[in-house]
């Protein structure tokens, strides 16, 4: 805590913005997040994009496993659900806007489904039954999906006249629902629900014992976070031009698990931040440069050595992921150059 | 609590501000118009699966691409018009992932502004089929599904899956007629399904009959391939139509001979090719064989197609043995060959100005026009407004009983029946 | 309708009187009754036949060695463990079929023996997640943080800081509890049941692992609210100081059953109970 | 009403895919009790098997690639424990988990490298046999043989001998084991690398009756269902499990195809997803007790 400031009520010290640092820094990431645009070119603004729809997507599954201490390996089927909802409304003809929060919604539901085992289940046996769940919707994805395209209709896409499905609306449309997404995210991580989630995860016998239905927490933790995962599918649907349930298949789910372990479980925002930053746009930008430089087949197992190896490896000696890497890194900064 | 609306109006301020000049920055006025250079150079993206699902075919095919781009840029294209003109291609490995086909295919073409794609399967080309006629970029795939042929930038160089399967209805029909057909494919796998409505509806005019409609999954054991192949046993089927990938058309030509089913199995392209020959083995051999609109190399060379010398140089320059020349390295080959001859018989001003749409105009030219010649490899291709079908002809590849491949046509389309259409209508 | 449905979504009520429900006076009465338990591991039986009775406002220390069934006893009454047979009353009601969580909601809190603490958390939330069952918030209050939100986080923190209070534990707020020392996850342990109010306490061998100083100043917490809010204590100890000192009653377990009962002075002299502490 | 034929021939194909299931999901077990959690490695090493076998045996024959592949996925379990499960000793199970799953990635990127993913046949002559109804190929013949032989030896090491005893033991209570003097780290080396080569034979057996392609793994992950089925600490319950599997898979198919297509194949994660929910400590296991 830095010298010098004084709370004086309770809700200050529990508000996300406690310091001026805070706000200046709020400020300072929301004023690079509004000019990207300008700073980079149109290519790399479609990259935030899609860094910002896995972004929520993480962020969600954080919640799910970093909060609540709960294995999921559905979470790229939650998100597939969402999409779908979106491109069944859209058909429909509903605005893609309505779309979004009914996807994320219906993904909710969905994963309050999923998360009755839960209820009987911890560890390993939960991991096992999601996984079971995320081949089950996929195979009911192949089933109502047979040609396995769905398009968006650009209709839907609409808001007063503005295209939203590319280009600067898309950004800014993103950029909105990912901010809200966050703040909601963090509120709910600071809530009594967020510390339950934590309790949960970090003694679930004791909390049930404490006075904490367990059943209830964990439940809604899976619903939160197909909630997100439904939002980031809504987002897809409307990023992209169509969908097919390929994109959500097991291995989007072991990459979402990585995101979380790498970045840092636990910490929603800044370990998912970076969870997405590393493994999913990093490699992105990383691949590109790789391509031109070796074989391809080298750097297609490449993607499989590094991404399993910086799971398993954050997994055995940083635990906290990679935030936790960078404050031990910025303490040292702070530090330097009298180490103690 | 003053303070905290303080800092919010502050923030809501500087978005005003930021998002006014972001859309002014970017209401850039259009180029400026260049005079025709000496030299050219067109982008070209290229989308392949090297570590997918569907590796196994992915890797030839793309080694076919990029040995055929580097063999026709050394050797020098020109437009219609005399201007030199250099590829310069993009690969990306998507590993049959839409969602990461889909920000390759943005990266090829706002970072580097390609023309064309040489795309690869079902999961990239159906998903980007609609937003390739947004941006103009002509996508030269190996999903030969009918629906792409009424899409107006997707091209391929042999017939649809439809009319391939029809083929080989006709050809059943001119061998044997009256003859049982049993279908087996995955019943819930877009390409697979894709040609079944039109086998149906053919087999129904030629005066076959389709006495079986089997699932067979893709991701198939023995026990799964029994199973179907016991289904058919005693329907007595002269013909077996497998309309999957190798793994499982393999696996049920071996369950065929072991079931003692006295029958031949015909695949699709992508159920048969070189590796049948261990995959299936000597107990199946004399029963299989695959429809193929391309000859394959080792038999293209015994006939000394004139082709086959043009693809075996090109491989030998880029680094690739004689033996990677297979049928997937020549249907890649034949995939960028055919977008090098779009891009020799486009005018250079057109192609500066148009790009893509450019490309599209001179393929589609073919319709009335000069056909695309691949010098025996292919039937020549013709594409027509909203009829992107190359051509109506393609082999049947038997693997006879003594383990060799043995070339069956070429055999046409049956006359007076649209197999195409038959699919796109049943929306499929 | 339409408006009481938007407060609850938004903006819901909180009595604080709910929480803070004025206690009985001490009696006879029993508020707390385990009637005739029998808890089994398999084949071993940790508890047989065992009928307690708290009554309202005492300090009663449950005593024995190692092994005479007394946590399984009180993991009974919290509802941890489902006993082969027997039935636990609480003011009249059974509670046998309630879930662990209900039971705290009721007024029936407990601390353990090994910290059971929420290692990764502060020890503010650590007792904050305590009044987990009096949360007037919902999901969407909390997500966008709304008056009942930020009202209900207010209160919370109040009654936590009413605990650090009588706790002692003000300097440690912050500090995450895997860091903290053996006696001091222990009082963070109390604070944990203390918040919630209850009428009961069960504690688990509060003083193991103490140093002297420590023991002290728990039992002297211990004392103070027993007096001021007229708590009612089931304490299983293993130290026949502490619980001498202290208890209003004692009852004694050896192998699962009560061997002897009654004031601390007469238990202490039983020759039964000699036995099994000294002789066992 | 379905023709005898085509039932004799599902059954006894479901016997055969049945014990190969019981094989892998035999491996997860072994895990399972010596670490207590999920080794989500084992399906990509039943991956690597393949391959290793592929490529070894087109060089020098099926035999070289059946002892070569058995030594790679005996290696792969030695690495697996010194690497994960070691250091990963106390911390909760999610934990493997978690670094099982990372393996499974880096495993797949080596039989990459390996293999490249192709699709193909293991270089066996196949020969067919007639037994009425019944048609039996050296393939099914094969396959059975591999996988009861690994069965059996697995069960007679664990009922029969010394060092099955002493793996019981520690699976019951690694404390305690230690104590009566028993080498806890070095039989818990012993079980990851068993887990191995009980993996090497089912994915062998695997490769045999599915070819080798890119999603051997696939079959790998419905022996889960398998090994939850009865419970994850019973052996014997285990086999059960995996014949159960098999056969419920070829009848469903049977069964239910004409309605939903491709049941078969999914129907272990319907019947996993059922398990956990209704008996989560599965038909035989044992609900563990936790204290406080």
């Amino acid at each position: 805590m830095p010298a010098g400031v004084f709370k004086e009520t309770y809700g200050e010290e529990i508000a996300i913005f406690r310091y001026p640092i805070h706000y200046a820094g709020a400020a300072l990431g929301l004023l690079f997040a509004l000019m990207l645009p300008i700073l980079v070119g149109p290519y790399y603004m479609l990259l935030a994009v899609s860094f910002l729809i896995f972004l929520v997507g993480t962020v969600g599954l954080n919640i799910t496993v970093g909060l609540a201490g709960l294995i999921s390996l559905a979470h790229a089927a939650l998100m597939g659900m969402g999409a779908y909802v979106t491109a069944f409304l859209a058909e429909k003809g509903v605005n893609i806007l309505v779309a979004i929060p009914v996807a994320g919604l219906s993904a909710a539901a969905l994963a309050f489904i999923l998360a009755l085992p839960s209820f009987r289940l911890k560890g390993y046996y939960l991991a096992m039954a999601s996984l079971a769940a995320q081949f089950i919707i996929e195979y009911i994805f192949a089933l109502i999906d047979p040609d396995q395209y769905v398009p968006i209709p650009d209709e839907a896409k609409y808001l007063g006249g503005i295209y939203l499905g590319r280009g600067l609306p898309l950004y800014y449309t993103t950029l909105a629902i990912t901010i809200v997404s966050i703040l909601t995210a963090v509120n709910l991580g600071r809530s009594i629900l967020g510390r339950a989630m934590k309790a949960v995860r970090d003694n679930d016998v004791a909390a049930e014992v404490v006075g904490i239905n367990v059943y209830y927490v964990k439940a809604i933790a899976f619903t939160i976070g197909g909630f997100y995962a439904g939002l980031a599918g809504g987002l897809y649907a409307l990023y992209s031009s169509g969908i097919g349930w390929e994109g959500f298949t097991l291995e989007g789910s072991i990459e979402y698990l990585g995101m979380v372990l790498i970045g840092g479980p636990g910490r929603i925002v800044w370990g998912s931040f970076l969870g997405v930053l590393l493994v999913r746009t990093g490699w992105t930008l990383l691949e590109s440069t790789l391509a031109d430089l070796i074989v391809s087949y080298v750097a297609a197992a490449l993607k499989y050595l590094i991404l399993g190896g910086m799971i398993a490896g954050f997994i055995i000696f940083e635990p906290e992921g990679l935030i936790a890497v960078l404050r031990r890194f910025k303490e040292y900064l702070r530090l330097w150059p009298y180490s103690y | 609590m003053a303070q905290n609306t303080k800092y919010i109006a502050l923030i809501v301020l500087v978005i005003v501000v930021v998002a006014a000049a972001a859309f002014m920055f970017f209401q850039k006025p259009g180029a400026g118009k260049e005079e025709a250079p000496e030299k050219l150079t067109v982008k070209i993206g290229v989308l392949t699966d090297e570590t997918g699902p569907t590796s196994d075919v992915g890797i030839s095919y793309a080694k076919g691409v990029l040995a055929a781009l580097k063999y026709f840029n050394e050797k020098g294209i020109t437009t219609k018009d005399g201007v030199k003109v250099e590829l310069s291609w993009v690969k990306r490995d998507y590993a049959y992932n839409p969602t990461k086909a889909e920000e390759f295919y943005k990266e090829f073409r706002d970072k580097y502004g390609v023309i064309a794609v040489l795309g690869w399967g079902t999961a990239d080309t159906e998903k980007l089929s609609d937003t390739i006629i947004n941006d103009k970029i002509v996508y030269i795939s190996a999903s030969y599904s009918a629906k792409l042929t009424a899409k107006p930038y997707n091209f391929f160089v042999p017939p649809d899956y439809s009319t391939q399967a029809c083929i080989a209805i006709s050809w059943i029909a001119s061998v044997k007629p009256g003859a049982k057909i049993a279908l087996l494919y995955d019943h819930k796998v877009a390409y697979s399904r894709s040609p079944i409505d039109a086998i149906k509806a053919a087999a129904q005019q030629l005066g076959l009959e389709v006495v079986a409609d089997v699932d067979l999954p893709l991701k198939a054991t023995e026990a799964d391939a029994e199973r179907a192949v016991l289904q058919i046993v005693d329907k007595n089927p002269d013909y077996v139509w497998c309309g999957n990938t190798i793994t499982s058309c393999s696996l049920a030509a071996k369950a065929m001979a072991k079931q003692g089913l006295n029958a031949i199995m015909i695949s699709n392209v992508w159920g048969f090719d070189e590796r049948s020959k261990d995959m299936i083995g000597p107990e199946g051999y004399g029963k299989a064989m695959g429809v193929s609109p391309f000859i394959y190399p080792a038999i293209a060379r015994q006939q000394n197609i004139p082709g086959i010398n043009l693809v075996l140089e090109a491989a030998r320059a880029a680094g690739y043995s004689d033996t990677d020349v297979n049928l997937r390295f020549l249907q890649g080959f034949l995939s960028a060959w055919l977008l090098v001859q779009a891009i020799e018989r486009v005018d250079s001003q057109a192609l500066m100005d148009k790009g893509g749409e450019a490309l599209k105009e001179v393929l589609e030219a073919s319709c009335q026009g000069q056909a695309f010649d691949f010098q025996g490899l292919v039937a020549p291709a013709r594409f027509c407004p909203g009829r992107h079908i190359a051509s109506e002809q393609a082999y049947l590849v038997l693997l006879n009983e003594n383990g060799e491949f043995e070339l069956k046509g070429p055999q046409s389309a049956p006359e007076g029946i649209d197999c195409a259409q038959i699919t796109i209508q049943a929306g499929g | 309708m339409q408006a009481a449905a938007l407060e609850w979504m938004f903006d819901g009520v909180w009595d604080r009187s709910e929480h803070y429900a004025k206690r009985p006076e001490r009696s006879e009465r029993p508020i707390l009754l385990a009637e005739n338990i029998t808890v089994k591991f398999g084949e071993i039986v940790a508890v047989d036949n065992v009928t307690v009775n708290v009554r309202q406002g005492e300090l009663l220390a449950i005593i024995g060695p190692n092994g005479a069934g007394k946590t399984s006893l009180l993991n009974v009454i919290s509802g941890f463990y489902k006993p082969v047979a027997g039935r636990v009353v609480f003011k009249g009601q059974d509670i046998s079929r309630m879930p662990p969580h209900k039971r705290v909601e009721l007024g029936i809190s407990r601390t353990f023996q090994h910290s059971q603490l929420f290692l990764g958390m502060t020890v503010l939330d650590n007792i904050i997640v305590g009044l987990f069952p009096w949360r007037r918030t919902n999901t969407l209050a909390a997500a966008f943080w709304l008056r009942s939100a930020r009202k209900w986080e207010e209160w919370a923190r109040e009654s936590v800081e009413h605990v650090i209070d009588l706790l002692e534990l003000h300097e440690y707020r912050y500090r995450v509890v895997g860091s903290l020392s053996p006696g001091l996850q222990k009082r963070v342990d109390l604070a944990r049941a203390l918040v919630q109010n209850p009428e009961v306490v069960l504690m688990d061998e509060p003083m193991a692992g103490l140093t002297r100083e420590e023991k002290e100043d728990l039992a002297r917490a211990i004392i103070e609210v027993h007096e001021t809010q007229g708590t009612t204590f089931v304490m299983v100890e293993h130290d026949l100081e502490v619980v001498t000192d202290i208890a209003d009653r004692i009852i004694v377990m050896d192998s699962g059953r009560v061997i002897a009962e009654g004031e601390p002075e007469e238990v202490v002299h039983n020759p039964r109970v000699i036995h099994a502490y000294v002789g066992g | 009403m379905v023709e005898a034929n085509i039932l004799v021939g599902a059954l006894f194909q479901g016997f055969v895919l049945g014990l190969i299931y019981a094989l892998i999901a035999l491996g997860f077990n072994i895990i399972y009790r010596v670490s207590k959690s999920i080794n989500f490695a084992h399906p990509a090493l039943i991956l690597l098997v393949g391959y290793v076998a592929l490529v070894v045996s087109r060089q020098n024959g099926i035999a070289a690639g059946l002892i070569i592949s058995l030594a790679v996925a005996a290696l792969a379990g030695l690495v697996l424990e010194k690497s994960l499960a070691k250091p990963l000793i106390g911390k909760p199970p999610v934990a493997l988990i978690g670094a099982t799953l990372g393996a499974f990635y880096v495993i797949r990127g080596v039989t990459f490298i390996v293999g490249r993913f192709e699709a193909a046949a293991l270089p066996l002559q196949s020969t067919y046999y007639s037994l009425g109804l019944l048609k039996v190929s050296t393939n099914d013949l094969v396959s059975m043989a591999v996988t009861g032989a690994g069965l059996l030896g697995l069960i007679l090491l664990h009922n029969k001998t010394r060092i099955g005893s002493a793996i019981r033991a520690v699976a019951e209570d690694a404390e305690g084991a230690a104590g009566y003097g028993l080498p806890v780290s070095r039989l818990m080396t012993l079980s990851w690398i068993l887990a191995g080569l009980t993996g090497a034979l089912g994915g062998l057996a695997l490769s045999l009756k599915a070819q080798v392609n890119p999603y051997l793994d696939f079959y790998a992950i419905k022996a889960f269902a398998a090994s939850i089925l009865a419970g994850l600490d019973s052996i014997g319950g285990v086999v059960l499990g995996g014949l159960a599997l098999g056969l419920v898979e070829q009848l469903a198919s049977i069964v239910l195809e004409p309605y939903l297509p491709g049941i078969g194949g999914h129907i272990a994660f319907f019947f996993l997803l059922l398990i956990l929910l209704v008996k989560p400590y599965g038909l035989f296991g044992t609900e563990r007790i936790e204290r406080i």
